[in-house]
């Protein structure tokens, strides 16, 4: 078997991906998609962990956190479209009036 | 001690003034104020009675409030505490009786507030619970920052906002300070107290820490009193305050200062006052001569009087920091005298500002000739001011002066020298206003000389100050025994 | 697993479950008819704020399956955000109105709120807290863009989307860490966990720091503050109310629970507690500095408000400062959160009633000369100003007095001195508003006041409760004492 | 060198690379492929770990729902074009970026080390599942017995997402102004 | 009889004519001053007979006897400290008793002839009751700070007679100056109380004059205590403003500047004799002070114009001579001279009053002559005086004056200097009295036509006291029983008196044809330069350094750095500010590196930096 925390190396390394994402990407919509990356990496550790420890919360979790992006990127993609209706832009450069 | 039920009275009776005041039409605001506040003082009078006349015995009450919190309402009366509930009743009842903008404009709130300022005085002055009196010490903060900004002649925020920061500063680091005392105690015992009796046990410890906590104290009374380097906020509020909220501030606020001084800080940090004693004295003398210099050059009548306060609040901390029984007895005896004369000087300030306001004259010149008789009660005021022996002042200067001398002649000398300079300013106000040729022909009969409630409370009180003058043994007979 | 006297404990979000289906019925029906959501919403958190008050006398703390502790903590604590959320919802449908924003899904979103808040209380278990922190935010973020039309409230509602999602998936990778360290998400078995634990820890330290930032993000304690001011201003008053007092108050309960997560008495932890506290002090004072410098600053009200809150966040964040030694000085977090809740409550309600001249909302020029114009206004607002600034007498005294003396029970004496100028530099934010109010002449372009009778009662009910609290605070305090904290 | 681990490093590889494409690709809809890549590698990684109803969901959920949810919107708003907001942003916030994340990852990772010592105390270990019947069978039971609040709390989470999408996603206000009832 | 009454008079004088003049205003009924000035000097004459009374009573009884104590109450008791108020009177108070009462009485008598033009006599008399009541007090206190009451109360009388023409800021200004002045002096009255308090315990005089204290302290009291009289008596340093002092009514200048107040002083130092006299370094200060102040007002006196500033320079330098006496011990003649200075000073200040009345208050006397046919009373009665200032027998002042030259040459502390300026001073007096008295009476007339035509003798009201003055002026030199005449006195005697004939001379025959205005030294005239550098050192260096005061530290230092602490404030504020640039993706930079940071820190302390570091 592999190490497992080579497997750890992935999600975290995706998840910082993810993270670096929605810290520099000015669309929103990938700006969303960079915290689906962040989710599926948290997933990844769960089930790594749950792996470790011969338990099954982490996969039950996954399940769970998978229903929560699902969500999440719906409400998202919602607001998404109601900002795009007001401003006519999913940038987020665009949504710095409130500032100071 | 003894047990009494009487001192919930004195707050209970102002705080129903302040909610009924709600309900009392506008038109007899002034004479329902008038009436709480005189029953108000008949009270006052009525509980100190005993306590000035069996020297030594003071009354005690405590009711539990929040004693999870260590905090107890613990309220005593001693021969301490007496003059200054005595004098804050006393200067509230001729207060409310002076005629003015605040009995036109928003009536209500003026008096709800007047008598909510002289609940937490009074609570205050007898809380003998170190929380509670913070509370209090705080709590008079509002209404004087409403008097201030909505009576005040300026409509500039910034003075009311500099005195509110500055002693706020100063109070809660003394909130701080409370809190770190009681934690102490509870080292010591285990028990969260805040009561004065209990911390005291705390003061013949003489560690780092009890000489923060003292700074803590020292820095919120000195903003108070003032003392010199703290008297930023003063002269602005003064100036700008209404006449009530002016004379509240000088003659008892800033009594609420010494009062912490005498009461907390001297038994509390006995040690620390007495291995700061001389940069405390010589604050206080600078004060003395600083003020007096600002109130020489000062151009506004009433920035003048702002000053002199501070000076002779110099005096009353020259006597405190000189520590000693007699000393203490001698600064409470000048801050008495200086309630009454502060009292006096900016009461008839006010009158004359009004009168000058009614003729529109240009500038303060000659006004004694046409208005005779309140310029002698004004005269007989600046004597007291001046501490011309005779008057009620002098006799707390110079005990102040006489017992502060053995501790540190310098500084001593140094105050005296101030009382010189009292003479200037004092002079100076008086001839500024009163004498001269006057620039109006016409004012005599538009405006009329002092009468009806004025007259009388001014003779009244300058009564009281010659009278106090020649026999001040009631004050100091009670007081020797503490 | 359920049996019948499981369901009588979680009997409160059975209820707010059916309330919630029930109020997405009314709301589908036609979606112009809200009084039967508006009322089935008040009816149902009724219901709530009794089952709770019920579990009162609850002597024990009983924990369903590990995930969900029913105690006097978790009680009181929903009772008071159902009995908060209730006062908003009677006392916002005028606001609603005015900014044509009454529909009944809003009544919907909210019950959904206070439903992910409540769990959040109770939750024992990282990941339940997971759940319900979304089912708290997800409505959350709609209420924020409430206003679809308005530019502001989307560019806030999506700032917090993002920056919440972001940060629900650190809080993840934290949880997911410390699963990994401790072998379970149930708060009480990696209690028992870190008793016995001895070897590395580093990876549940690092997990329960990312566990921490999230719900400081939640609770906007500086530098996670970032977030608040920009929507405090961009979403709709009532909204704001609610974040300010739910959702702050269901963060905090989580974030003490955060906090005593491991027994520090265990060898492994020892030297983490003195780190943790730094962590406290540093994120404490800065929040408190944060808060009251830039508060004082604003021109805006709401924004005001906001960095008021970064500050109280500071408070609070002190108070648990003294808990981390003194676990039974605990009611200082919670009676600051009451009290705190109430005098937001009242000042929002009362700045809903506000009518601008302009969509950038309520400006503190706005309320120039207030006094001359609308005295009773004027009142309320003063005293839930001078009760935030702590005055005596308000409320807002005993809240900080309890905290006070909670961290300097601790030895804190530094960092309440500094809590103290801050407490100064705060007062001086509070008291513009209230100088403008009361000291200048009225502005013919100034905002107006116009409410309800009955919601003007419910403000005034309210100020008189801050009085009330300031003077006698034993009654709340005794209830905040009996909320334990049970690892 | 066995079969798995070079299953692994190939899965793992494509996944950092796939993100990396996600965060640096010019169009959205590019970034949404290189997604599902991601997306299908972690499937491959769960599978590795034993986790087949997780990979299973992993592949419908996240590829079958979200993304095509993701790619909908994005023709939804026109958003197809490329964009050049990469290359606008700051080298300066880039840096500062890559390097706080660099820092996060060098904690993690010796945080991550700590996994070694991790003693397995679940009880359900390879062969138990295999016994119970199965990854699915296991989780079932563990799912709608002991995570059975949990179930029901997500599905007012699904509610909750419903209620605000539709909230704040219509069209139309329909606010009319006045009360009908 | 009681000790109480001599004090009660003129106080229910200063009451009943304040009460009266108070009820005009309302009423705007005029006061006459014949009505309020009889009874001002009713009472006056009341407090005088009662005077007489003790007088009669003392002179029955031996030395040691002549001692009356009335405790009226106690006043100040703190403690240990205890001041009571009581009267105390022995000879010498009796003696200040009589001058006060008994000229005060005539100089009353003479003020309603006096204020017969003025608006509120009133006023004035109550004032000039008020004065004799605290002079009174002075006189008769027991202790040290009843003494003060009075000593503080008569320069309030002496300020508000000074400035009595209120309209004219310049003369209320001169009031406010000798208040000023007396003040300055009143702190070291102060600081000699707390030192004789903390060392003798008791503020009693009895007390004072039992107890023996270090040469140290003793000096350091009678320094102070000299400092003090310097200022109530008008000596040098603290002189200045006796002359200003002339700005207010003739009388009050006779009664206040010339007869009683500025006397208080030598009563004073008398009083805490047996003090000074363990301290003979503070007695030769006293001396050489004194005969210094003697001869310096002489000098000026010799190149003034006005009338009344002529006397007051004069009033200077006799008191100078009183110090002298003092100062060499011999304080017996010290209160004899004052007793003789209160009646021919009285009397030349009420004559020049009277010229002063006749010619509508003109002052300057180059502007007179030859009055002494138009007012012959004053000038009779003025020469009276003079006579006595000059010292010729067997006018009162012979007796005094010599007796103190002879005691400054042959006392125990007395010396050669002391003499030889005491006779250049005495030369000095003689020249500018004689000066005086020719130029106003005798030269010939410098007036302005109308004026002369006007000028008539004064009325009786005032030529009555001047009548009864020179009388005492003439015969005031017996009623003192000196110790039988010197040997070596006789010829210091006849020296003194050829040295003022010899002055008197000159002058005389320098001014007799005077008829234009001398031109005197400018320098000389404004008094040597002292007063011009009080008015440019402390007039201008107290209000210069006011303004710089709150310039520097109460503007830039006190207020700004009020102003700096809510800058800092405000800009840590904006600097905190400016990380909302409402971009949240800048936030969540910004949270990622604060996370990052605040990570590894505590990671750090916790695992003792395995970090980054390694193990």
């Amino acid at each position: 078997m592999n190490e497992p925390w080579m497997m750890l190396i992935v999600a975290c390394t995706v998840f910082l991906i993810g993270l670096m994402g929605v810290i520099f990407r000015k669309n929103l919509l990938i700006v969303l998609m960079s915290v689906e990356l962040m989710l599926n990496a948290v997933n990844l550790s769960f089930v790594t962990f749950s792996k470790l420890h011969n338990s099954l919360e982490g996969h039950i979790s996954v399940l769970f956190v998978m229903t929560v992006a699902a969500a999440e990127s719906a409400v998202g993609l919602g607001l998404v479209i109601a900002l795009f209706r007001t401003l006519k832009t999913a940038d987020s450069d665009q949504i710095q009036i409130l500032r100071d | 001690m003894e047990n009494s039920q009487q001192l919930t009275a004195l707050l209970i009776w102002p705080m129903l003034g302040s909610i009924l005041a709600w309900f009392i039409p506008k038109a007899s605001q002034r004479i329902y104020s008038l009436f709480i506040s005189i029953v108000q003082f008949a009270l006052v009078i009525y509980v100190a009675y005993p306590v000035i006349t069996q020297t030594g015995q003071g009354l005690e009450q405590t009711l539990p409030w929040l004693s999870d919190l260590g905090i107890q309402l613990s309220l005593k009366l001693d021969s301490t505490s007496v003059w200054f509930v005595l004098l804050s009743g006393f200067v509230s009842f001729v207060v409310l009786g002076m005629k003015g903008q605040w009995y036109r404009r928003n009536t209500r709130l003026f008096s709800s507030m007047a008598f909510f300022l002289i609940f937490s005085i009074n609570a205050a002055f007898l809380s003998s619970n170190l929380i509670v009196f913070y509370l209090s010490y705080e709590a008079v903060f509002i209404p004087m920052i409403l008097m201030v900004g909505i009576w005040g002649s300026s409509t500039k925020a910034n003075s009311v906002f500099r005195f509110f920061l500055m002693s706020f500063f100063g109070s809660i680091l003394m909130l701080v300070s409370i809190f770190y005392l009681s934690y102490l105690y509870f080292l010591k015992t285990g028990i969260f107290s805040a009561n004065l009796n209990d911390l005291l046990k705390l003061s013949n410890e003489n560690s780092p820490a009890m000489l923060w906590c003292f700074a803590g104290f020292f820095l919120a009374f000195a903003i108070k009193v003032p003392l010199f380097p703290f008297h930023g906020w003063l002269k602005e509020v003064y100036v700008n305050a209404p006449a009530p909220a002016t004379i509240w501030m000088s003659a008892i606020l800033s009594k609420l200062g010494v009062y912490g001084f005498i009461r907390f800080v001297g038994p509390l940090f006995p040690e620390a006052i007495l291995s700061a004693q001389g940069i405390l004295l010589a604050l206080a003398a600078f004060s003395v001569i600083y003020a007096a210099f600002l109130a020489i050059q000062a151009k506004d009548p009433k920035a003048l009087l702002s000053y002199s306060s501070i000076s002779h609040l110099g005096f009353v901390m020259l006597g405190v920091f000189s520590m000693g029984a007699s000393a203490k007895t001698s600064a409470i005896v000048l801050s008495v005298s200086h309630g009454l004369t502060s009292l006096v000087l900016f009461y008839l300030y006010d009158l004359i500002v009004k009168r000058k306001e009614d003729v529109s004259l240009e500038a303060y010149s000659g006004l004694a000739k046409k208005f005779p008789i309140l310029f002698v009660c004004l005269f007989i005021g600046v004597l007291a001011s001046v501490s011309l022996p005779g008057t009620f002042n002098f006799v707390g200067e110079f005990l102040v002066l006489i017992h502060a001398y053995p501790v540190s002649a310098l500084c001593t000398i140094l105050a005296g020298i101030g009382v010189i300079f009292g003479a200037v300013y004092m002079l100076k106000f008086y001839q500024k206003l009163g004498f001269g040729v006057s620039s109006d022909a016409q004012v005599a009969e538009v405006a009329e000389d002092i009468s009806g409630f004025d007259l009388i409370v001014i003779v009244l009180i300058l009564a009281l100050i010659i009278y106090f003058g020649f026999q001040p043994s009631l004050f100091l007979g009670g007081m020797t025994n503490v | 697993m359920f049996d019948s006297s499981t369901i009588t404990l979680i009997f409160p979000w059975i209820i707010l479950g059916f309330g919630i289906m029930a109020t997405m019925l009314a709301s589908s029906v036609r979606i112009e008819t809200r009084l039967p959501a508006k009322l089935l919403t008040i009816f149902t958190l009724v219901l709530v704020m009794i089952t709770s008050a019920k579990l009162f006398n609850l002597d024990t703390t009983i924990t369903i399956n590990g995930f969900i502790e029913v105690s006097h903590l978790s009680c009181m604590t929903l009772f008071f955000i159902s009995a908060i959320s209730l006062i908003f919802v009677v006392g916002s449908g005028g606001y609603l109105e005015k900014e044509k924003l009454h529909i009944s899904d809003f009544y919907n979103l909210v019950l959904l709120m206070v439903l992910g808040a409540s769990v959040l209380v109770s939750a024992k278990d990282l990941f339940v807290m997971f759940i319900a922190l979304e089912v708290m935010s997800l409505p959350a973020y709609a209420l924020v863009g409430f206003r679809r039309n308005d530019s502001r409230s989307n560019e806030a509602a999506l700032k917090y989307f993002i920056l919440g999602g972001a940060l629900g998936a650190v809080y993840l990778l934290g949880a997911s860490f410390i699963f990994g360290a401790s072998g379970s998400t149930q708060l009480s078995q990696i209690f028992e966990w870190s008793k016995i634990h001895n070897g590395d820890v580093l990876l549940f330290l690092v997990g329960h720091i990312l566990v921490l930032f999230a719900f400081l993000f939640k609770a906007a304690a500086a530098p996670f503050h970032f977030w608040k001011p920009d929507v405090y201003e961009g979403s709709p008053v009532a909204v704001t109310g609610l974040m300010a007092t739910v959702i702050t108050t269901a963060a905090f309960v989580v974030l003490v629970r955060l906090f005593h997560m491991v027994d520090f008495q265990s060898q492994s932890f020892v030297p983490y507690l003195e780190s943790l506290k730094q962590l406290i002090r540093v994120v404490a004072v800065l929040s408190l500095v944060v808060g009251s410098t830039i508060m004082i600053l604003q021109k805006n009200l709401k924004r005001l408000l906001a960095y008021s809150a970064i500050n109280h966040t500071g408070y609070i964040l002190l108070g648990l400062l003294g808990t981390m030694s003194k676990p039974e000085q605990i009611y200082s977090v919670w009676f600051y959160l009451a009290g705190y809740a109430v005098i937001s409550c009242g000042l929002f309600l009362l700045l809903s009633q506000s009518e601008t001249r302009n969509d950038q909302g309520l400006e503190l020029v706005d309320l120039t000369g207030l006094m001359k114009r609308n005295p009773l206004v004027t009142a309320l607002a003063s005293i839930f100003f001078l009760s935030m600034a702590g005055m005596p007498f308000t409320v807002g005294f005993f809240t900080k007095y309890t905290v006070f003396m909670s961290s300097i029970a601790s030895g804190e004496v530094v960092f309440v001195i500094i809590a103290a100028i801050c407490t100064v530099i705060g007062a001086y934010g509070y008291l513009r508003p209230v100088a403008l109010m009361v000291m200048r002449d009225p502005d013919p372009t100034a905002a107006e006041f116009n409410g309800t009778k009955s919601n003007q009662a419910l403000i005034i009910m309210l100020a008189v409760l801050c009085l009330v609290l300031g003077v006698f605070p034993q009654a709340l305090i005794q209830l905040t004492k009996g909320m334990e904290l049970i690892p | 060198m066995d079969w798995s681990f070079l299953a692994f490093v190939i899965f793992a590889t494509i996944a950092i690379l796939g993100s990396l494409m996600v965060i640096l690709q010019k169009t959205p809809v590019s970034s949404a492929f290189s997604l599902v890549l991601v997306f299908f590698s972690f499937a491959g990684l769960y599978a590795l770990l034993g986790a087949h109803f997780i990979a299973a969901l992993q592949i419908l959920v996240y590829t079958g729902a979200i993304m095509v949810l993701f790619v909908f919107v994005i023709m939804l708003l026109g958003q197809d074009e490329k964009t050049t907001d990469i290359k606008d942003t700051s080298l300066l916030f880039k840096g500062v970026t890559t390097l706080g994340a660099i820092g996060l990852l060098s904690v993690f990772l010796r945080a991550v080390m700590g996994s070694k010592e991790i003693v397995a105390k679940g009880q359900y270990s390879e062969e138990k599942i295999k016994e119970l019947g199965g990854n699915l069978q296991a989780i079932s039971e563990v799912l709608f017995k002991d995570y059975v609040f949990h179930f029901e709390l997500v599905s007012f989470l699904i509610l909750g997402a419903i209620v605000a999408t539709v909230a704040l996603a219509k069209r139309k206000n329909t606010y009319s102004g006045e009360y009908h009832e | 009889m009681n000790l109480l009454l001599i004090v009660l008079f003129p106080f229910f004088g200063f009451m009943i004519n304040g009460f009266m003049q108070l009820r005009s205003l309302k009423t705007g009924h005029k006061i006459s001053s014949k009505q309020s000035g009889s009874i001002a000097t009713f009472a006056m004459v009341l407090s005088f007979i009662t005077a007489i009374y003790y007088f009669i009573q003392f002179s029955g009884q031996q030395e040691d006897g002549r001692l009356i104590e009335q405790n009226l109450f106690s006043w100040i008791k703190l403690g240990a400290f205890h001041v009571d108020f009581s009267l105390r009177l022995d000879s010498l108070s009796l003696l200040f008793t009589m001058i006060i009462t008994g000229v005060g009485s005539l100089i009353h008598l003479y003020s309603i002839g006096y204020m017969k033009e003025d608006e509120t006599p009133a006023k004035y008399f109550s004032y000039l009751n008020l004065f004799c009541f605290m002079m009174l007090n002075l006189v008769l206190g027991a202790t040290m700070p009843h003494i003060f009451l009075g000593w503080e109360g008569v320069g309030l009388a002496s300020y508000l007679l000074i400035g009595y023409w209120n309209q004219d800021t310049a003369k209320v200004g001169a009031g406010q100056k000798a208040f000023v002045m007396n003040r300055i002096g009143d702190l070291g009255f102060l600081i000699a109380m707390f030192i004789a308090y903390k060392y003798v315990g008791s503020l009693d005089l009895v007390d004072l004059q039992k107890a023996t204290l270090s040469p140290k302290i003793a000096s350091v009291v009678g320094l102070l205590v000299f400092f003090a009289c310097t200022g109530k008596s008008a000596q040098i340093p603290l002189f200045t403003w006796l002359p200003d002092a002339m700005a207010g009514p003739t009388p009050v200048s006779a009664l206040i500047h010339a007869a009683t107040m500025v006397t208080s002083g030598i009563y004073l130092l008398t009083r805490i004799s047996p003090l000074l006299l363990q301290a003979p370094d503070v007695l030769s200060v006293i001396a050489m002070v004194g005969v210094t102040t003697a001869f310096v007002s002489a000098v000026i006196a010799c190149a003034q114009k006005d009338i009344k500033k002529i006397l007051a320079y004069s009033t200077v330098s006799q008191l100078g001579f009183m110090f002298l006496a003092c100062g060499v011990g011999a304080f017996d003649a010290g209160v004899f001279h004052v007793m003789t200075h209160a009646f021919f000073k009285a009397l030349m200040f009420l004559g020049a009053g009277s010229v002063i009345h006749a010619l509508h208050e003109e002052q300057n006397i180059f502007k007179m002559g030859g009055l002494s046919r138009k007012l012959p009373i004053t000038t009779f009665t003025f020469v009276m005086g003079w006579a006595a200032i000059l010292g010729l027998p067997p006018f009162s002042g012979f007796f005094s004056k010599d007796e103190i030259i002879i005691q400054s040459l042959h006392s125990q502390y007395g010396n050669q200097i002391l003499f030889i300026m005491a006779l250049a001073s005495a030369l000095l007096t003689a020249f500018y009295m004689t000066r005086l008295l020719v130029l106003v009476f005798f030269s010939p007339s410098r007036m302005e036509k109308e004026t002369e035509e006007h000028a008539h003798e004064s009325p009786l009201v005032m030529t009555l006291p001047l009548i009864a003055l020179a009388i005492l002026s003439l015969v005031g030199g017996f009623m003192h029983h000196s110790e039988g005449g010197h040997e070596e006195g006789q010829s210091i005697m006849i020296a003194s008196v050829v040295v003022a004939l010899i002055g008197a001379a000159f002058a005389f025959f320098r001014y007799r044809k005077f008829d234009k205005e001398e031109m005197t030294n400018q320098f000389v005239e404004k008094g040597l330069g002292i007063d011009v550098f009080y008015n440019k050192f402390f007039g201008n260096g107290v209000p210069l350094l006011a303004k710089g005061l709150s310039k520097w530290i109460e503007e830039y230092f006190i207020q700004n750095s009020m102003k700096f602490c809510t800058w800092m404030v405000e800009f840590s504020g904006s600097v905190l500010k400016s990380f909302q640039v409402g971009s949240m993706q800048v936030y969540l930079l910004m949270m990622v590196v604060f996370g990052l940071a605040f990570m590894i820190w505590i990671l750090e302390s916790v695992m003792q930096g395995v970090i980054f570091y390694g193990k």
